[in-house]
């Protein structure tokens, strides 16, 4: 009973985590397949939205405030980065783009260590969700672990209807697909690009806030995400949202299972099932080609 | 307060103005290998502090010798760490290495320490090679091996007649020596460790351990966490549900530092550490009162260690007259010698680790009380330490 | 020599090439001519190797190498040029020319000799044919437009192959600099089986011993030049248009 | 990338005598120094295999740095008292096995994916010692250097270290100079230019590639085991994606259009973070700038010519 209960609730973890992992990866497969861009930081955007949201809720005491605060800064801070940086990176060679970017991770680091400091915080549960939920077994799950499960599917919806059912959003899955197709569709590029890039940003930003109270802030946390996040990309397949999603969940799953059952293969048991996807589809699952 | 140059240099009295031209009157330079930036640098920094007290107390001699000090900040980066170790010695000359906190950097430190016959204390890192297979007559502990409170914890949990227990840690050397000392304490009173959950370091993700504590019908969880991950897992296992069901203790190190953020979560949870908070003894109290007027912040046990760790080099450096290169003389003196630490007096072992007494503390309204002590004169078994 | 039959080519929902099947012998040139669109460059890459056909087969001295790779093909002795200039701008001619000869010649460990006499003499050879040699020390990116054309060409033949496929060579030439390469054609088809594909009708039924005119993916019509000229079905669907 | 000339390789040459003769004027921790930046140099250099050689940007780079580190260890051969002429090979071999492995599932990738796939696989084989047991673990070990044919004593280890290091390199830089003169570097030369094209013309793009990512991978082998030799300690860290982005700053600082640029950014980054270091405790500060202004100020390297 009692493993089964386990077995429960380490898939209930693993979706969770996987969720939080779509949030990332959805906003990184997008920037790559819409503007082209490797974006080495896209992990520090995340670690930013956790010390956001640390901020945030150690000052005025509430996380939920945290919560929209990630969401706008993320918009305004990927609008900027991009008009004032990655725009001009479009057109540069991959070995430019990862470094300007890994250089961006660098002072990122430093950024937060000269305005905050270098330690771990923790970021406590709202109240209202600081409680636990029995499962079967005499194991109970945390509320808001939960809260953060309903809230990542609640984004996932809202992604699915914004790229599938508005204007912008069937040019952006175009130009992410076809790059080349956003100028026969008559769309300004230099908008679409702006708005993904803010997008991304933002749900990146979004994922570290959730993330705050679950594992704490502390420096270089973006690291496991961006690495993590990178074999999302690559397994579902270039520019895919349902693709990302899909393996997003995958590795969540398996990287939480595998944490559990055998510990010490769980990091080379998620590179392998990459390696297999590669032998078998180089594209990814989810890519139409 | 971090000084803007990493080179920060600081004179212990105006003896340190004395011509190098006089060998026995050139100051003895000490560099403070530690992280000063990064995760650790709290830690780092009380270190280095306490050090300096010491230094201060001593009127800024060793031995009769002025001091010297020059920081380096490791940046907790074993892949570094060989060149700043060289940066020290070669750069700095220094005479004598402290450091550091990070069990991998601490490699490079003790591998110095022997090919190049400098003495090093160690303030803080606990992997047991150092004061086991990898001993050496230059190399000296102030703080503890990772077996250490672990033991005491063990015997401590047996002798309250728990029969069954589980051990959660970062799969990382610490981790598994700990996780050693549990079980070899756990079985001094007839108790069994029958099970060690690990995760890889330094991830925070308990959940899939969480998952499945309640299945292994033990009777305590005992745990090997510090930083971040402690203040993690002590509020995560409260958030599962497990603190009334399963008692979690541990290594001192889980709620060493951390109990404000921990909040309620760690009301209660007992612990084994060389130090904890009222600890009565006279110099503890002296100690805390001349740190806190010199930092304005409240020692902790990472500044005992610095503390002590300048005492042994006092110690050391008066049986050989400020003479740090006579490394044989040196050892003798601290081995002879019984340190007058704030955790109560101890000395040191064949192997260089103190052979001191392990506390059992219990947390209570953000002090990690002393309640009794879990193992009293704690030797590490100091196995396959050969001194040349 | 070289033998399609039934290629087909599908774009999604596009048939790019349907049914379409020919010869290539020694000593023949082949045109295919038709309007844009028609399908004659999806044929060349089907017949390279850039793309594998739908269905279909392809046979080169009667081995089948419909699924093999482009490099492959042309190690078995097909070389090709392309519509647009596709050369390595910043390296001399000779340089480019030489990197088509070495592709043939050695592999695995071989690769490690500098194998400098062997391969700058097949390029030297090339760059003589297509009458290069003197701009052998100069840049590619450098070349005018006419120039690069007849660098194409060398670096195919450089290779050495049996069968050439020269999508377009005469492309963006005026007619004095086309003369030239309209009458190296020619000699090429001696010794070589020639696919090519032109737009200007004057060279095509000049130089050409065999014409398929392809619209829409299809073959409308096959013959020699004189049959063509009297096909009332290609003078509707095509020249009709041209003219 | 052009070949360095003759003016050149006398330049280098003149380099190498000065560092040769550090001995007679340098103090052990200077020389220490120049063997940092020897074996920072045989690491770029290397990459600059796959980068001005191929095109390719790889970020599992440092993964086969770290397994010819770790090779020395892995293999405990010192403690079987054999030299050098076992454990380099060996580590040659170890690196080369895996970059051929780890090659043959990323070059199926193109772009991106190329960099997405070579991240992943480097961070495997970090977490392959980072989290198991295999190589003593995460805070890394200390190892015994293998023999080298001189006894090394406390005296003479700079000095030793100092020349095998500068001997090292300068034999991979030759060797790489050959190589690229041979019809197999050409044909690199040729893919790096026009991928398409080479592959009309029969070349073997996808196999020259992986040969390419296999050689790269050996060499920065033979980089990794002359770190062990040289600092006797290895840790996880040495095989992190950071390291790998570190090398692609100094093969971009130096140049990708020269031969020799990788040495000329490798001896420029150690002498920036020396001097960093001395200034600063935010290291991150000086990298990030240096990256900064070698990406948008010095876009032709060092060395200068950028080769398209």
């Amino acid at each position: 009973m009692t493993a089964l209960a386990g077995l429960l609730a380490q898939i209930l973890n693993g979706i969770q985590y996987g969720l939080l992992l779509f949030l990332i990866s959805s906003g990184l497969t997008l920037i790559f397949g819409v503007m082209g861009v490797i974006n080495l930081a896209h992990g520090s955007l995340f670690m930013i939205g956790a010390y956001l949201a640390y901020v945030i809720a150690s000052v005025t005491g509430s996380l939920w405030l945290a919560l929209p605060a990630a969401i706008l800064g993320g918009v305004l801070f990927g609008a900027l980065l991009e008009r004032g940086l990655f725009r001009r990176f479009r057109a540069r060679e991959h070995l430019d783009q990862v470094l300007l970017t890994f250089a961006l991770i660098l002072l990122f680091e430093e950024a937060r260590a000269a305005l905050l400091d270098n330690q771990f915080h923790s970021v406590p549960v709202p109240a209202i969700l600081d409680f636990s939920v029995p499962v079967i077994g005499g194991f109970a799950y945390s509320a808001y672990r939960l809260a953060v499960l309903v809230i990542c599917l609640g984004v996932a919806g809202l992604m699915v209807l914004f790229v599938e059912r508005t204007k912008i959003g069937s040019a952006i899955r175009a130009a992410a697909e076809k790059p080349e197709m956003v100028d026969l569709l008559g769309i300004d590029a230099g908008r679409i690009h702006t708005l993904v890039f803010a997008a991304g940003t933002a749900l990146a930003m979004l994922a570290g806030a959730l993330a705050a109270p679950l594992q704490s802030v502390y420096p270089g946390m973006g690291d496991g995400f961006l690495i993590l996040s990178f074999i999302v990309v690559v397994i579902g397949g270039l520019g895919s949202i349902a693709g990302a999603f899909w393996s997003a969940l995958l590795i969540g799953l398996i990287d939480t299972l595998g944490k559990a059952y055998v510990p010490q293969a769980a990091g080379i048991a998620v590179c392998a099932l990459m390696a297999v996807v590669l032998l078998w589809r180089p594209t990814g699952l989810f890519s139409r080609a | 307060m971090r000084p803007l140059s990493r080179r920060f240099m600081l004179a212990g009295s105006a003896a340190a103005l004395a011509t190098p031209a006089i060998a026995q009157g050139a100051p003895l330079k000490v560099g403070l290998m530690l992280p000063f930036s990064g995760t650790f640098a709290a830690l780092g920094e009380n270190i280095a502090a306490a050090f300096e007290l010491c230094l201060q107390e001593n009127g800024g001699k060793f031995g009769g010798r002025a001091v010297t000090l020059v920081r380096l900040d490791d940046e907790s980066d074993p892949a570094k760490a060989p060149a700043n170790v060289n940066r020290l010695l070669g750069r700095d000359n220094v005479d004598a290495l402290v450091g550091t906190v990070h069990s991998g950097v601490v490699m490079a430190l003790v591998q110095a320490a022997r090919e190049k016959e400098v003495p090093l204390f160690i303030p803080n890192a606990g992997n047991v090679a150092a004061t086991r297979d990898l001993c050496s007559p230059s190399v000296f502990r102030s703080s503890f091996s990772n077996w250490q409170p672990a033991y005491g914890m063990g015997k401590a949990l047996a002798a309250r007649g728990v029969k069954k227990a589980a051990w959660v840690t970062w799969d990382y050397a610490a981790g598994r020596e700990s996780a050693e000392g549990f079980r070899d304490g756990l079985k001094s009173g007839g108790a069994e460790l029958t099970q060690i959950l690990t995760l890889p370091f330094p991830e925070t993700n308990f959940q899939p351990i969480l998952a499945q504590l309640p299945g292994l019908g033990v009777d305590a969880v005992g745990s090997f966490f510090a930083g971040g991950g402690a203040i993690q897992f002590v509020k995560d296992y409260a958030a599962a549900g497990l603190r009334d069901k399963l008692p979690l203790c541990g290594s001192g190190f889980l709620t060493e530092g951390v109990l404000k953020p921990q909040g309620a979560a760690a009301e209660g949870i007992q612990t084994a550490l060389h130090y904890g908070d009222g600890l009565d003894n006279p110099k503890n109290k002296s100690f805390r009162e001349a740190f806190q007027k010199m930092t304005n912040r409240s020692a902790d046990v990472y500044a005992v260690q610095g503390y002590d760790a300048g005492q042994m080099l006092a110690v050391g450096l008066a049986g050989t007259k400020g003479d740090a290169t006579a490394i044989k003389a040196l050892g003798a003196a601290i081995r002879a010698a019984r340190i007058d630490s704030p955790r109560g007096a101890f000395t040191l072992s064949a192997s260089h680790n103190p052979i001191q007494t392990i506390w059992l503390r219990e947390a209570r309204n953000g002090e990690n009380r002393v309640i009794g002590a879990a193992a009293e004169a704690l030797a590490d078994p100091g196995t396959g330490c050969k001194m040349a | 020599m070289m033998r399609a039959e039934g290629l087909t080519r599908r774009f999604g929902g596009l048939l790019a090439v349907r049914d379409v099947s020919l010869d290539l012998r020694v000593g023949v040139l082949h045109a295919v001519i038709g309007p844009n669109g028609a399908g004659k460059s999806t044929l060349v890459n089907l017949l390279s190797g850039e793309l594998r056909p739908t269905e279909g087969s392809i046979h080169l001295n009667g081995a089948d190498v419909t699924d093999w790779p482009n490099w492959r093909r042309a190690r078995a002795g097909i070389g090709r040029t392309f519509q647009r200039t596709n050369v390595m701008p910043a390296m001399t001619v000779l340089e480019n020319t030489r990197l088509g000869a070495q592709a043939q010649g050695a592999s695995g460990l071989g690769l490690l000799s500098a194998g400098r006499t062997t391969t700058e003499a097949a390029a030297r050879a090339a760059l003589d044919r297509v009458g290069l040699s003197r701009a052998a020390a100069t840049v590619a990116g450098n070349l005018s437009h006419g120039e690069q054309r007849q660098l194409e060409i060398a670096m195919a033949l450089a290779g050495q192959p049996t069968v050439l496929l020269l999508d377009e060579p005469l492309a963006g030439m005026g007619a004095e600099e086309s003369a030239p390469i309209a009458a190296l054609l020619r000699v090429l088809a001696g010794d070589h089986a020639v696919l090519l594909i032109e737009h200007d009708m004057d060279v095509v039924f000049a130089v050409a011993d065999v014409l398929t005119v392809m619209v829409d993916g299809r073959v409308l019509e096959a013959g020699t030049p004189a049959e063509i000229r009297a096909s009332a079905a290609v003078r509707d669907a095509y020249l009709g248009h041209e003219a | 990338m052009t070949l360095t000339g003759a003016r050149g390789n006398l330049m280098l040459a003149l380099g190498a005598l000065a560092v040769a003769s550090m001995p007679l004027w340098a103090t052990p921790y200077h020389m220490q120094l120049a063997s940092t930046a020897l074996i920072a140099a045989m690491f770029a250099l290397s990459l600059q295999v796959l980068v001005g050689g191929v095109g390719l940007v790889s970020l599992a780079h440092a993964g086969f740095y770290g397994l010819g580190a770790y090779s020395v260890y892995l293999l405990g051969l010192p403690k079987l008292g054999l030299s050098v002429a076992v454990t380099l090979p060996a580590a040659i071999l170890l690196s080369g096995g895996a970059a051929l492995a780890i090659g043959a599932l990323a070059l199926r990738t193109k772009g991106f994916f190329f960099l997405m796939a070579t991240l992943a696989f480097g961070q495997m084989l970090f977490f392959l010692f980072h989290d198991t047991p295999l190589g003593g673990g995460a805070d890394g070990v200390f190892i015994q250097r293998p023999p080298i044919g001189i006894t090394l004593s406390r005296g003479n280890r700079p000095t030793v270290l100092l020349l095998v290091n500068l001997g090292t390199l300068t034999a991979m830089y030759a060797a790489l100079w050959w190589l690229m003169r041979t019809l197999f570097g050409r044909a690199l030369l040729g893919i790096k230019a026009n991928e398409h094209r080479m592959a009309a013309m029969g070349h073997d793009v996808q196999g020259l590639k992986l040969a390419a990512f296999t050689v790269a991978g050996a060499l920065a082998g033979v980089a990794g085991h002359m770190a062990a030799l040289t600092d006797a300690f290895v840790s996880p860290e040495l095989l992190g994606w950071h390291r790998s982005a570190e090398a692609l700053l100094m093969v971009l600082l130096g140049g990708i259009g020269a031969l020799h640029g990788p040495i000329l950014g490798a001896f420029a980054l150690t002498l920036v973070q020396e001097a960093g270091q001395m200034l600063t405790e935010r290291q991150r500060l000086v990298e990030g700038g240096v990256i900064l202004a070698a990406v948008l100020l010095l876009r032709h390297g060092l060395a200068g010519g950028r080769g398209r």
